[in-house]
């Protein structure tokens, strides 16, 4: 539970409902606590010429990602007073409508866990080597693209 | 030991491997040049080269176990 | 599971880490949600004159806060482009580490859901007529002030 | 059926009722001198005034069945 403490990010497959309950549960000890902020990646079923998105799947330059996100977590800790961060990303194939990014930040006031929150999922979405792939409904598939 | 090259994202999709050895390569702007020759595709390809996990955007001199990784944009999240 | 189907924010105590589990599982079926956003108040352990705060007790005009509730979220669905707005907020007593409320909003794209989620806990806090109560270890409390 | 008047938050420390009625009441200036005559220490106290649900920032006339509320600044979150 140590705020800083760094481990991978990386979750094989979906993101369970369950986990996310599990770890909101696990912050009721932390009582200096006033605001939690999440953020939630659903997988959407866009159409790519024609053919429905069925699941995207995710590679990443693991190394790399835990090494930027290390640094970025040192960061995020200098610019914002937060109790906690807890950042969790899919790798391999998620279905439309699972979970495939987990975003938690927490603070005693709610402007630093809101703002924190924000910044991470465009810094995810910019800085870290990971790359989606979407599969659609004939087998095909499309790289996807992050705006 | 070499020099390992990664390829990720829709770069795998003109390699097909992910990975491959290199015995020697002076520097970031020959082996890009040996790549250019074995895979031609990446002439008309957007990526970013990674040494040992940091983004270059010059020429970088290599030794041996020196890392490098070609990353199209990032499309995480 | 109509996004504009309005039923009371109120919930009798804290809100359950499963409430929220249950909540977010749902949505996997609405395969055009990309994002969602969440704000979760939890009651944090504050020193008032001296004595540590163990719980708030939430009182409201319920009548009222419906009937704001309903206009405020007709604003939000014109305002942003929203698959879903799901808004909850404890009554009776909520203890030290339990969470208080619960704003849950869902969209196609980032920015409509964590705009309007941010928003949302604002008027919440500004424009809908509820009360907390600080109750402190020696049994003394304090009406609770927002900022 | 009269007027009703609720008291919310702080203002309950010192009505210590959460409602009350009056059989009539021409408006709510009026409503609201004899609230302070029955609690003298509301007039050192911060409330608004909210008529049927809505708050009012000026004096209303008031019919049977009005229901008037006094509210301190909001704390909910």
């Amino acid at each position: 539970m140590s705020s800083k403490k760094q481990h991978s990010i990386f979750y094989q497959g979906p993101i369970p409902a369950q986990k996310i309950a599990d770890d909101i549960q696990k912050h009721s000890a932390k009582t200096n606590i006033g605001a939690h902020s999440i953020f939630l990646g659903q997988v959407r079923q866009d159409e790519k010429n024609g053919e429905k998105v069925v699941a995207i799947e995710y590679t990443a330059y693991e190394l790399m990602v835990e090494e930027k996100m290390a640094v970025i977590r040192e960061q995020f800790f200098e610019k914002y007073a937060l109790t906690c961060m807890h950042i969790h990303h899919s790798l391999g194939r998620v279905a439309v409508g699972e979970i495939c990014l987990f975003v938690f930040t927490s603070s005693a006031h709610r402007r630093d866990a809101i703002d924190a929150c924000n910044e991470m999922v465009e810094t995810i979405k910019k800085e870290l080597p990971i790359w989606g792939k979407e599969i659609c409904t004939n087998q095909s598939s499309v790289w996807k693209q992050n705006n | 030991m070499g020099i390992k090259v990664l390829f990720f994202g829709s770069v795998t999709d003109i390699t097909i491997v992910s990975e491959l050895s290199r015995e020697d390569c002076a520097d970031t702007d020959t082996l890009e040049k040996e790549l250019l020759k074995q895979f031609p595709a990446l002439a008309n390809k957007k990526y970013f080269l990674a040494l040992n996990q940091q983004v270059i955007h010059e020429n970088c001199p290599l030794k041996q176990g020196d890392i490098v990784a070609l990353m199209p944009p990032f499309s995480g999240g």
